[in-house]
């Protein structure tokens, strides 16, 4: 049964296949920022997509990877990956924190949405002030490249580094759209209530998922940090990140799987695209890009997926008939 | 006719959209400005007169983009990339551009970490961090000193960022060893909204001197509060600030912003090259910032050493960076001498709103005026 | 096999249910009736742990599981629909029922096959594919019983799931409430439609401003002056006499 | 630590601020309790009015306080549009995509304002922006008196036109129940437009009030619409007198505590209290009324 | 009075109306009855131009309507939607209020005593939020928000759904009140016993179309009808 595992295969090894057919750092550096936006969407996905629990503040997760996996390695000295398994752990942590908090306060929607977003700004706050995180002038990797630092000399390394994530991430969240607990999540999102008269523990299914969605993101800090080398304040927990989070997946397709891989190669490639439109004249290609997205959502408002979708289903009905 | 010889490309990194947009702009202009003056004084003889032809890329304010355009530029072939502005751009800006060995010239990115991870390729001709703030207290207490030490006091306003946040620590260690007395260290976010409670604590605590280091907005809320709320300390000094080297600020508030000193990046306005370039920018109606003049140098800086590398290649420019003596620049700076990347013959300068200009007034090779300290006595 | 045991339930000031008991037989049909406003849904509610009682004790099988969350209810074999229906309106009518079935299920296609099998139960089988927002009112009063059903319950609580249904789908849905408790789930029902009380029940308590008023036989109940002047009013009263004396003269 | 005129004085600063915030608010608030969404664009429409005054004053000489009855109507007219012909086309009925528009909006408009006045700090140089009532021992600035009580003024006329008129009745029906809306003849779409208009006119006043002591730049938005969120959570979304209350609450806070904590950690008071009253109390201090 | 010709309307591809016909007359009660999900309230909705229809003609009174839900309240059709969509946030008086938004502004004051004077239980809770209102009294509210628009047709779609049977007794008789006074009533109901005790005619709609009309006597009547509508 492969039920939802084919494209994701499928997508992988193209990704993983342009190192034959390129050898442009340029697209290999773009695409490493667009799958770790993918696998920090991802962990948005998996709570704000598939659970229905809308976060404004992903880039909570997204800072205390990208931290954890920094002061571990520039304080203690801890090996990268060691450091890695020891983000993701935080991220998930943190994700059973806030949401054992606001679930438990039986916060939903917006409330939930704002809630995150203090929190993402609350460490914002804190990660500039304290001593720990370097303050202000944020912390920097010493460039070091080798394969115990989690750093590599050649793009299209890293690149399949982050590809691999990314995949497990895609397997993973397909495992769980296919599976009971999938099903409880969606559940969730679509009714609280009926949820809890049919035998779905709604507290434990919602914390399960922002423990989950919280490691995700968090992997995609650490990504970040390993691949840039520096982090501050601004950058891991500013509202950017969060939004970035979040708008892949709504325009890929919410609550599908393959959606915020697919809303974030989009958004960055339509980036990069209105960037020609630049001219002279700064801030008019992202004009255009963001004419372009409301454009998108106009025209295709389940998401690229759902676009899809809905022609394909159209298709088939037509040739059925 | 001959065949022109092949032009060489030159990226310009800066961040014309986002939060440090308004810099991002200075910092274009100048390099162009220095781009289309090189060329049209007959380009780079040493290779035919070759003309510099610009490849811009807009870092968007965030690190992640400046690595996006300087791997945009790489690809696209250029020789250096010059700019950055914000030290996380050129931080990370800087690092990309080592894998190719493709020098970077740092305009204005003040951390020292710039400087400090032994990448070959990056030199920042403007002074860094440490310089800055060694040349802001020497300065500060120079001025005090043939005031006959009329300030004791001192509180530190910074903002919470990067550089705010460091320069205030920092000046708060060094400060007590020069007799000052530190009364508090004030920091504010960016944005901020209301002013009004520093401005209290300012009143409460009656210090000799504020010491601001925040960027353009803030700094304009603070000036025009204390103005409204009388507060008048002896001198306003402050270090890499936003506002009091900014010629909008000077020319909308003569009066807050009046009397208050500035140890920052400025050009030499003894330098006559500098004064033309200075006219030409205020002639289309802009102002003179530091960061036009600053890049113009970075590009003449970067000109030179293709001219004595003798060929557009990368290993040989880096070569002429490291060995460079460059003079021709519109900076308070002496000859370019770079040690571990850093130009050490770079200093910040003091500056004090006078009259409703900007003048220099410290050190005293560069000044065209002299300090009004204490100013409100 | 499950009791109420003198519930009071306040909202602020509004006492909604004052000190109500009832007593369901294991595989019975009882039914709850009263007035709008009585409390009906209210203690439903309490029963199946959506509402933590004010007063009084809830107890399954002799057990007391007041203080239990819904969803270790339904894991002990409470099943409720709501009056007013909760669907997953962004699911499909067999997606709606599966999640109903995983509570006994953990592995996809037994859920599934679970679900496809009430379906049929409960006449929904050639709607499986219909999104559950695009079904009629009876539509998703069927889903409801559907998907209670599919947590293999073992009482199911039924709030107004005839409402909106005419005469003659009242008429063919009862054996199909009939049917469910001859497989041996016991049924506690709230119903206004007084036809089918009176066709389904064995017994019957009656709820008025939070108090019961009545319990007894069907007919007993409807011939009780006080259940008269609350709820049914004169002329359903004698209709109900009408038609049951039809009945028996049949 | 301070004296305690220091600390009244800081209160009473707070209190002018927090005014101001809430008339940013009162916008955010209203479209939540209709539209059910939060406005991503809120904070970039603001900035597009602190430019409209702006603009006013350097191209015409046209004093901030005149500028408001130019700024106001043509806000409530351009945010009617928006939401006609944007925002509602656009979104089909959709939360998710209403949230994904205005995001997108909010960077067109960012980027709009960067692309036609660059990205230069402006503010209206004026000697109003330096005088001071003195009031016993305060200084307080006359400008913000100004902005306070015209903030006050607008959120009373809000009031009354929600609960007053049978405009703001429509609006309020239309947040619950729009089917019933229709049944009785209000056109959904307009009534939508309307509010979207409203809060858009918030801003305009907000920026005539704020332009004399503040300063624009294409990005200035973000500085006021972090704190309406949280004054909205705080008054209750939806509730223009929580608005008004938490405004000048998050005022005083953020006031007393910044003098206290400084001004950067003081930010963490605000956030606190934004998380404990959303933990504690999700529907604040008024409830969940339009 | 309402003239309705080959109305078709539905929710996207799916069409649920197949050219409805059907009248209703001065001072007529007209029972309009059909299984669930026959598409009685997809009639409703178009009727009132909540709904676009895809083709046929909606006159009202010599107007056309279809076009808008105003237009349909402008003209006096007014609309009681199954599931009361009283507007819960909102006190009662204010739901009243409400009802002569568009249409009877000018009487407002008049017709709200008349209201209160038909169902003096909504006078007792005019200050109550709606939607704390009993399942019975939202019924009331609903009505009498239609009354507010001095309706010249209303439709009552399943007033009687969920009430007691003592309520439903009520509303039945208060449906011949109002139809006593003048008021054409067209008559959505599950309850097809009582509802064809009070109507003059009715229509029974199947899988899209009307399939057949008459009086109420020749309906209840028919043998066929019996065995599918009224269960006997
Ligand atoms: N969450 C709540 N908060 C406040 N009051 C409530 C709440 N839930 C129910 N009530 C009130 O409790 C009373 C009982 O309501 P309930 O829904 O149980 O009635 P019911 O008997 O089911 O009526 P119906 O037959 O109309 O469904 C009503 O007056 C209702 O307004
Ligand atoms: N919003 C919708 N989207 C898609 N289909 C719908 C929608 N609403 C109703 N339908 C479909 O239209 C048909 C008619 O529904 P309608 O509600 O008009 O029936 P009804 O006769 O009023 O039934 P009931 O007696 O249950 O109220 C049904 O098959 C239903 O599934
Ligand atoms: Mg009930
Ligand atoms: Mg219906």
């Amino acid at each position: 049964m492969m039920r939802g595992y084919f494209w994701i295969i499928v997508i992988t090894l193209l990704i993983a296949a342009t190192p034959l057919l390129t050898s442009s750092n340029t697209f290999f550096n773009f695409t490493v920022v667009v799958l770790i936006i993918a696998l920090a969407a991802q962990g948005w996905n998996l709570l704000g997509g598939i659970g229905g629990q809308t976060s404004f503040g992903h880039a909570m997760f997204f800072g205390i990877g990208a931290y954890t996996a920094s002061m571990l390695q520039t304080h203690l000295g801890v090996n990268a990956w060691i450091a890695l398994i020891a983000a993701i752990a935080a991220g998930s942590l943190a994700g059973l924190i806030v949401g054992f908090l606001s679930f438990r306060a039986g916060l939903r929607g917006s409330y939930f949405a704002l809630v995150t977003l203090a929190f993402a700004e609350l460490l914002r706050v804190l990660a500039n002030a304290s001593e720990w995180t370097g303050g202000a002038s944020g912390l920097l990797l010493k460039l070091e490249p080798s394969l115990a630092n989690m750093q590599f000399s050649s793009r299209p390394t890293f690149m399949l580094l982050a590809l691999a994530f990314v995949f497990i991430s895609l397997v993973i969240t397909q495992h769980i759209v296919n599976s009971r607990f999938g099903a409880h999540l969606v559940a969730v999102r679509e009714n609280e209530d009926a949820a809890k008269a049919l035998g779905v523990d709604v507290l434990t299914v919602k914390l399960k998922a922002i423990s989950l969605s919280g490691a995700m993101t968090a992997a995609a800090g650490v990504l970040y940090v390993q691949y840039f080398l520096y982090i501050d304040a601004a950058i891991a927990f500013g509202i950017w990140i969060s939004i970035e989070a979040l708008l892949a997946p709504m325009v890929g397709g919410r609550g599908r799987v393959l959606g915020p891989l697919i809303g974030a190669f989009t958004l960055h490639g339509l980036g990069e695209i209105t960037k020609s439109f630049a001219g002279r004249v700064p801030g008019i290609d992202l004009m255009v890009f963001a004419v372009v997205l409301i454009i998108v959502i106009a025209f295709a408002s389940a998401g690229i997926l759902g676009l899809l979708k809905k022609l394909s289903d159209r298709f088939a009905a037509k040739g059925g008939a | 006719r001959g065949a022109e010889p092949a032009p060489i490309k030159v990226g310009i990194l800066q961040p014309v959209t986002g939060a440090l947009a308004q810099d991002g702009e200075y910092g274009r202009l100048g390099a162009e400005m220095a781009i289309a003056d090189i060329n049209a004084a007959g380009g780079i003889k040493s290779l035919g007169g070759a003309k510099l032809e610009m490849v811009f890329g807009d870092a968007r304010s965030t690190p992640e983009a400046g690595t996006q355009e300087v791997e945009r530029m790489q690809e696209e072939g250029v020789v250096a990339i010059v700019g950055g502005f914000a030290s996380p751009i050129c931080l990370a800006g800087s690092q990309a551009a080592a894998r190719y060995d493709l020098p970077y010239i740092v305009d204005v990115g003040v951390t020292d970490q710039i400087i400090t991870r032994g990448l070959k390729n990056t030199f920042r001709f403007a002074p860094g961090f440490s310089l800055c703030t060694g040349a802001a207290i020497q300065n500060l207490v120079k001025i005090n000193e043939s005031a006959g030490k009329a300030a004791k006091t001192v509180a530190l306003v910074h903002e919470d960022g990067l550089f705010g946040s460091g320069l205030a620590k920092l000046m708060a260690t060094e400060l007590p060893k020069h007799g000052f007395e530190i009364l508090e260290l004030i920091a504010v976010p960016t944005p901020s909204r209301d002013l009004s409670n520093v401005v209290l604590k300012l009143r409460s605590l009656r210090p000799d001197l504020i010491i601001p280091s925040t960027y353009y907005g803030e700094t304009v809320l603070l000036a025009r509060t204390m103005q409204q709320q009388r507060v008048r300390p002896k001198g306003v000094y402050s270090v890499l600030n936003g506002a009091a080297s900014n010629h909008r600020f000077v020319k909308e508030f003569p009066e807050a912003a009046g009397n208050i000193m500035d140890c920052n990046h400025w050009f030499d306005p003894r330098n006559e090259k500098a004064l033309a370039v200075q006219k030409r920018v205020e002639a289309t109606g802009k102002p003179f910032n530091y960061n036009t003049p600053l890049n113009y140098s970075c590009i003449g800086l970067l000109a030179d050493a293709i001219e004595r590398a003798g060929a557009a290649d990368r290993v040989k420019i880096i070569e002429a960076l490291g060995t460079s003596t460059f003079s021709d620049h519109l900076m308070p700076y002496g000859p370019t001498k770079f040690e571990n990347g850093q130009n050490m013959g770079a200093a910040p300068v003091s500056t004090q709103v006078q009259d409703g200009a900007i003048k220099v007034v410290f050190p005293e090779d560069f000044a065209n005026a002299k300090p009004k300290f204490p100013a409100n006595g | 096999m499950l009791q109420v045991k003198n519930v009071t339930m306040r909202f602020g000031g509004l006492l909604a249910i004052s000190d109500a008991s009832l007593d369901v037989r294991q595989g019975s049909i009882t039914g709850l009736i009263g007035p709008n406003g009585a409390g009906k849904t209210t203690l439903f509610a309490v029963i199946a742990g959506f509402l933590r009682p004010t007063q009084g004790q809830i107890a399954l099988f002799d057990k007391d599981i007041t203080g239990e969350e819904p969803h270790r209810r339904a894991a002990s074999g409470i099943a409720r629909t709501f009056q007013i229906v909760q669907p997953f309106a962004g699911l499909n009518v067999q997606e709606n029922i599966t999640v109903g079935a995983y509570l006994r299920h953990t592995k996809p296609a037994d859920a599934v096959e679970k679900a496809r099998e009430v379906a049929r139960q409960v006449g929904l089988e050639k709607d499986l594919d219909k999104s559950a927002s695009s079904l009629t009112v009876a539509g998703r009063k069927r889903l409801e019983l559907a998907r209670a059903l599919a947590t293999e319950p073992k009482i199911l609580l039924l709030d107004e799931v005839l409402a909106g249904l005419n005469p003659s789908e009242i008429r063919d849905i009862i054996p199909v409430i009939r049917s469910i408790r001859d497989s041996g789930v016991t049924i506690l029902m709230i119903e206004h439609v007084m036809q089918a009380v009176m066709n389904l029940c064995e017994h019957v308590y009656v709820l008025a401003q939070g108090k019961m008023i009545a319990e007894g036989t069907p007919a007993a109940v409807c011939n009780d002056q006080a259940v008269i002047e609350a709820y049914l009013g004169k002329g359903s009263a004698e209709r109900l006499a009408r038609q049951s004396q039809g009945e028996n003269h049949a | 630590m301070f004296s305690p005129i220091i600390i009244i004085e800081a209160m009473i600063n707070g209190l002018l601020t927090g005014a101001i915030y809430a008339l940013v608010a009162l916008g955010l608030t209203l479209v939540y309790g209709v539209l059910h969404i939060i406005n991503f664009a809120h904070g970039a429409t603001l900035a597009a009015a602190m430019f409209a005054v702006w603009g006013l004053n350097a191209g015409f000489g046209i004093d901030p306080y005149v500028a408001i009855v130019i700024v106001t109507p043509v806000f409530f007219a351009l945010g009617y549009g928006l939401q006609r012909f944007v925002i509602g086309p656009a979104a089909h009925g959709d939360d998710g995509n209403i949230l994904l528009i205005t995001l997108g909006l909010s960077i067109l408009i960012e980027n709009a304002l960067l692309a036609s006045f660059g990205s230069d700090t402006r503010s209206i140089p004026s000697d109003f922006a330096f005088s001071v009532v003195e009031a016993g021992p305060f200084l307080l600035s006359s400008a913000k008196l100004v902005g306070a009580v015209g903030s006050l003024v607008v959120a009373i006329l809000f009031w009354l036109l929600m609960t007053r008129t049978d405009t703001g009745k429509a609006i309020r029906a239309v947040a619950r129940e729009k089917l019933g809306a229709r049944l009785v003849g209000i056109n959904v779409g307009h009534v939508y437009a309307v509010t979207f208009g409203l809060g858009c006119a918030a801003l305009g006043v907000a920026a005539c009030l704020l332009m004399p002591t503040f300063y624009v730049n294409p990005r200035i938005g973000g500085a006021f619409v972090n704190i309406a969120f949280t004054v909205v959570v705080l008054g209750g979304m939806g509730s223009v007198p929580g608005a008004v209350a938490g405004g000048l609450i998050i005022g005083v806070v953020e006031s007393v505590s910044g003098l206290l904590l400084g001004e950067s950690l003081g930010q963490i008071g605000i956030f606190i209290i934004f998380i404990l009253v959303l933990l504690l109390r999700p529907t604040g201090l008024f409830g969940a009324r339009v | 009075m309402l003239e309705v010709r080959g109305l078709r309307a539905g929710y996207g591809a799916v069409e649920v109306l197949r050219g409805i016909d059907l009248s209703v007359g001065r001072g007529e009660i007209v029972a309009v009855l059909g299984a669930n999900g026959v598409g009685k309230t997809t009639l409703n909705m178009a009727l009132s131009g909540v709904l676009p229809a895809t083709s046929g003609t909606i006159t009202f009174d010599g107007v056309a309507l279809g076009a808008s839900a105003s237009m349909a309240v402008d003209a006096g059709l007014v609309h009681v939607p199954e599931g009361r969509k009283i507007f819960p946030n909102m006190s009662v008086r204010e739901n009243l209020e409400l009802g002569s938004y568009r249409r009877g502004a000018k009487n407002r004051a008049r017709n709200l005593e008349n209201v209160f004077d038909t169902f003096p239980r909504l006078r007792e809770r005019a200050v109550q939020a709606a939607g704390t209102l009993s399942g019975g009294e939202q019924q009331m509210l609903a009505i009498g928000r239609g009354m507010m628009a001095e309706p010249k047709l209303l439709i009552l779609d399943e007033p009687s759904l969920g009430l007691s049977p003592l309520l439903v007794e009520e509303m039945f008789s208060l449906v011949r009140r109002l139809n006593a006074d003048g008021l054409p009533i067209m008559l959505v109901e599950q309850n097809v016993v009582q509802s064809l005790e009070i109507a003059a005619r009715a229509y029974i709609i199947e899988n899209g179309t009307v399939t057949m009309s008459g009086t109420s006597v020749e309906i209840s009547a028919n043998p066929e009808l019996k065995r599918a509508y009224l269960g006997l």
